[in-house]
């Protein structure tokens, strides 16, 4: 059975399907339940956006809450991992990592290889991504980069409820440390989603809406932005665009993007992190090298600017890339090619 | 009139009220704004607090530095930052103190020793260690304020600070605003000690709890802090209990207060009231120099939310400056 | 022969010298290997500290988990790591601990509840952590313990533990090895506090500091610390003050230390000669029977090593192997 | 006059000159002068690689040790340059910027876009990088590409002892956040290098060897491995390689690059870090979007693997790239010509 119900929705329900079924998930994280050791509710907040009201209603003390120490919270949920548990520890916001940075990517990502494969680290660390809230500069960025550069961590971004369920899922049951990115601006955006559990496999990208003239790679929120350019695209321009959603950028499916590039022979990558180093600039990279002789025309990158994230609305809403510039990218990827 | 039994004088009570007066008129006006849906962003108010920013500041200048925190627009207005300019920030107008880059959490006026609102928790306290630093290599006496509040005070940067501080003998004031809550979690659930003042012996340095509520309490403690540390005493730590009046950040229903617990705290631990009895009582100011201030500062308040919604937004190319010096 | 004044059976107590043994005579081969050129990389020996890895580590079996530092080797051996296995892994074999992967300041065996040592100081605190928190969950009664320096107890993730650990009521033991020297920099000069007891009452709980060179006052200190965890009363701090007999790593030429430290610790502060004296003036023991220890001991650490050097390198495809458990 | 001096030496030498020239240059660091509070020697170790040995004699109290703190003092450092002083902190390992990078990210780089451009933040941040060391997963890494990827940061990354002591010079004077970057495996390597003061401008790469067959990009160590790599080429296969030096990771100097790919039409890009998200992408994707009519064949990335560093030496030894697999790359630039 499938109703539509929100983002949000979809990743409480994933939470609460794996907790049900498997004893040793555990949920930590800053007001996660929310009210701990007040006076009045309990469960006051479920989280600083409610994603996990009602949880510790159901599950009561396999929820946590912790004291404002993502060091050793973040670092306690690794711990317990390489102990057998199955924690998800919640960061909050992605811009927070930086406190505890270290545990995530010296210790998580690196144990199982530093320990000669006899390590096992089955941690989540959920953390709210993206632009578009009028968060400012500390509370609005992607970092998606950052992770996907460090070997032994997976990343995951999902662009809609029905993804976030199902690779929320697959997150709790993977063995390896996975990083997953909840886009802010999407938590209200509803799909069809079905009610029973499923599993959405990493590394299998997504192709969000097939086309022949020319590729769009995306993930999260801007897959959004670019059907909605794929459809203005086929509307006014008679171009048909295909957009592939990544899903999970470590590990990555090349060989679907370097299958549909084969075909259309243009590519766009729209990536709403910062340009240098950026998923946009590995995916063209990947591509330019894997795939340079069936290239019509140059590769695109559709990304934010090199810029902190500003706090004005007027500036934010160009911050973030839009469907026009997404379509102005594939104006380019064409005219080149009818140019060469 | 009667003999002056507090450390400031007329005038400088009535500053003192002033600027309470005005964080409480800011807040209660910006609840009001965002309630319509006219504000952006996160908005995190200072009411109930005023006290603790103000008889802080008042020993300060501005070659004195001070950190603050997510809940900054207390500290901004108490260390003298621009009210129309705070407003107009909040509002994401070019005329705001940051052009309308930073928002509420990042409001700074580095001229005025604001080193800006923070939207890391703890952030600040290393920062202030450098500004304490600097001072001390220059010699110029200025001292470091750095704010955090009960959660915080559990971030590693506040306690790897508190060494370092006592560690090169710094003129840093650690200020732990206790509230009571960090977002909904009580400070009794997740801080496990019972006075700041013991993690601050563990950190070799002295501190004392006050009633936050207290101006006078605030004013006097920090005051022989600040005095001690300018003289290089090294590094204090104050707590002060506090209220916080409206939710963690304005849509914040509140639901983990106590019945009650908003409307007890605002008929009796409501710091302007306290100020104004005592200082009545003592004879020193009465009801209408209030009045008259309290208009004053309405009218302050008002033309700051007009001329804020007045101000152009940042133009387009806003979006590429200011990233770095040369580049 | 005389009654037992020890709280350890003779079995015990020899039990407990072979592991101390076996540690100093580990440490001090790889001062001698490692000035021949034969080790790579960066190599912190834990000779002079003993009796803080055994006394504590008595305590613990298998499903007690402990989260070790970059000086790491003694912690390993007292929690049952195979020697054979760790010198393989110093030298970056193929049958090492971790199959050449981690080296000294990475080795690790979760078989035997040994989760690395770090090469990021006082990350393990948090980790230690997270084990407590699985037994608390599981109901194991099993125990976490994390070793720091007097420099690491400076860093914010140790310090955010203790709270954490506190908030949750982990069965943690905090270890602070004191042996005055982070580096070159002395624990008096980095540390703004005379005892890290007073820094545990900072974060509500308990500590004690003990002779780490006296393995006794290790053994019952630690033992009670963990018998009162093991029951949920909660994580506690122990500080040993002990002393290094070499330098920071290999290669390091002390001129920070004063003239004749090294000597004068050598000749007052070995925990291997204090504890000998006193079970053998006990009567518990002869010198002839720890004689007998020193030489199966100087055997294992031999076979060890030619082990070790005859062992293959790892194969060039375990370059990109272990990185994650699938992909 | 110049003489040969190691790298080691000549990063030495910048920061006592900047201290002689400008009061406002304090340096602080774990053991920088090291032995604080000890009995014995008051600057015993100068740097726990001996890099700044013999400043405190000259400098005294300029030059600060710190406690086990990175989020502290380096978050000092920080504020103290938005005061006004020109700090220069060593983080030791790059690898423990994992503890205190919020300090960097979000404050220090962040400061003058969130206040409006009111804020001056310079700063500097020295940090060994690299592997070859036998250091293991936590003592290897570059980590480049993550702070290339955040704007508001500037890094370098010198490739011998001339440039680092004319970048760092740039650097202390430089009145933005700088990272930079020293591969401890080039300190003990000599050059010519003048005992004058010198600066080397940010965002201009250097030509280290002209070639018209093909260019390389890089920076750091394999800097040096690309020369050598294009001298095996002219010997054995009569190809000319041109060699860039990257210098600066941001800015970055795009002109340069592209103006050699127009000419030579084949692009190798050289990185130590990890390939995902890295510099080699970054450049290999720009080249591709901005240069793409000019090149013959496909880009090329050679890079660390996607594993964190081994300890053992024999696979440390193939962990960095080589000249060997550079040759390789430039080889396969060169065959697909010929097969397109
Ligand atoms: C490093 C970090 N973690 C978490 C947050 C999210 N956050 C913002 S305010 C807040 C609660 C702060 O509580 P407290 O320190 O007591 O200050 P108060 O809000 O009560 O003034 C939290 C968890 C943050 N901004 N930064
Ligand atoms: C986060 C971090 N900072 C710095 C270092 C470099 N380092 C390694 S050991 C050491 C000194 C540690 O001193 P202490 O904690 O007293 O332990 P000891 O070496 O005396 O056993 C330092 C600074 C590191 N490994 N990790
Ligand atoms: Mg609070
Ligand atoms: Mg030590």
């Amino acid at each position: 059975m499938t109703r539509k119900i929100s983002f949000k929705t979809a990743i409480n329900e994933a939470l609460d399907l794996e907790m049900t079924r498997d004893p040793n998930v555990i949920l930590l994280g800053e007001d996660i339940v929310g009210g701990s050791g007040a006076p009045g509710e309990a469960d006051a907040w479920g989280g600083v956006l409610g994603v996990t009201k009602g949880l510790y209603a159901k599950h009561g003390g396999r929820l946590l809450d912790t004291p404002l120490s993502e060091s050793a919270y973040v670092g306690a949920a690794i711990g317990a991992a390489a102990c057998g548990m199955r924690p998800v520890a919640e960061l909050m916001f992605i811009d927070f990592m930086g406190v505890c940075f270290d545990q995530i990517f010296n210790q998580a990502a690196k144990f199982r290889y530093m320990f000669g494969g006899k390590a096992k680290t089955p941690v989540v660390i959920r953390a709210m991504v993206g632009a578009g809230f009028r968060a400012a500069a500390q509370h609005s960025q992607m970092l998606t980069p950052l992770f996907t550069h460090i070997p032994g961590l997976k990343v995951v971004c999902p662009s809609n409820a029905y993804e976030a369920k199902g690779l929320l899922i697959q997150a709790i049951r993977d063995d390896d440390p996975v990083i997953f990115c909840e886009h802010k601006n999407l938590y209200g955006l509803e799909c069809e989603v079905p009610e029973e559990s499923y599993a959405i496999p990493f590394g299998e990208a997504n192709i969000a809406r097939e086309g022949k003239d020319v590729t769009i790679v995306s993930y999260g929120l801007t897959v959004n932005r670019a059907l909605e350019a794929a459809e203005k695209l086929a509307r006014k321009d008679r171009v048909e665009a295909e957009v592939i959603d990544l899903r999970t950028l470590s590990p990555i499916d090349w060989d679907t993007v370097l299958e549909s590039v084969e075909s259309t022979g243009r590519l766009v990558v729209v990536d709403e992190a910062n340009p240098r180093c950026s998923l946009a600039s590995d995916v063209a990279a990947y591509v330019a090298q894997h795939a340079f002789g069936a290239l019509k025309s140059a590769p695109q990158m559709v990304t934010a600017p090199h810029t902190p994230t500003p706090f004005s609305p007027s500036l934010e809403d160009l911050y973030v890339p839009s469907a026009d510039a997404i379509v102005a990218a594939v104006g380019k990827t064409i005219a080149r090619a009818k140019a060469a | 009139m009667s003999s002056n039994p507090f450390p400031l004088s007329r005038d400088e009570l009535l500053r003192a009220y002033r600027t309470m007066r005005t964080i409480r008129d800011f807040e209660e006006r910006l609840h009001f704004e965002f309630a319509k849906g006219d504000i952006p962003g996160f908005v995190h108010l200072y009411a109930g607090e005023e006290a603790c920013a103000t008889g802080i500041m008042m020993h300060l200048t501005d070659i004195d530095r001070i950190a603050s925190t997510h809940r900054g627009h207390g500290h901004c207005i108490a260390k003298g930052v621009d009210v129309h300019e705070m407003m107009a920030e909040i509002y994401g107008k070019a005329t705001g103190s940051c052009r309308g880059k930073g928002g509420s959490m990042h409001i700074a006026d580095l001229s005025k020793g604001m080193m800006g609102a923070n939207g890391i928790l703890g952030a600040g306290a290393p920062l202030i260690c450098g500004a304490a630093l600097a001072s001390k290599f220059r010699g110029d006496h200025g001292v470091g304020v750095t704010f955090f509040g009960d959660g915080a005070a559990n971030q590693g940067t506040v306690l790897e600070s508190m060494n370092l501080a006592a560690v090169w003998n710094l003129p840093v004031l650690f200020v732990v605003e206790n509230n009571g809550y960090a977002e909904a979690t009580s400070v009794e659930y997740a801080t496990a000690v019972d006075s700041y003042v013991d993690r601050a012996s563990g950190f070799g340095m002295p501190g004392v709890t006050v009633d936050g509520t207290d101006f006078f309490a605030v004013y006097e403690a920090a005051g022989e802090i600040i005095n001690r540390a300018r003289e290089g005493g090294g590094p204090a730590l104050l707590e002060c209990s506090v209220t916080r009046f409206y939710g963690h950040f304005e849509g914040d229903a509140q639901t983990y207060k106590a019945k009650g617990e908003n409307e007890f705290n605002r008929a009796n631990r409501d710091c302007l009231k306290i100020f104004r009895a005592r200082v009545c009582d003592a004879g020193l100011a009465s009801e209408r120099d209030f009045a008259l201030i309290d208009v004053e500062v309405a009218a302050l308040i008002d033309a700051a939310v007009s001329s804020a919604k007045d101000a152009p937004l940042p133009h387009a190319r806003e979006l590429l400056t200011d990233v770095y010096v040369s580049y």
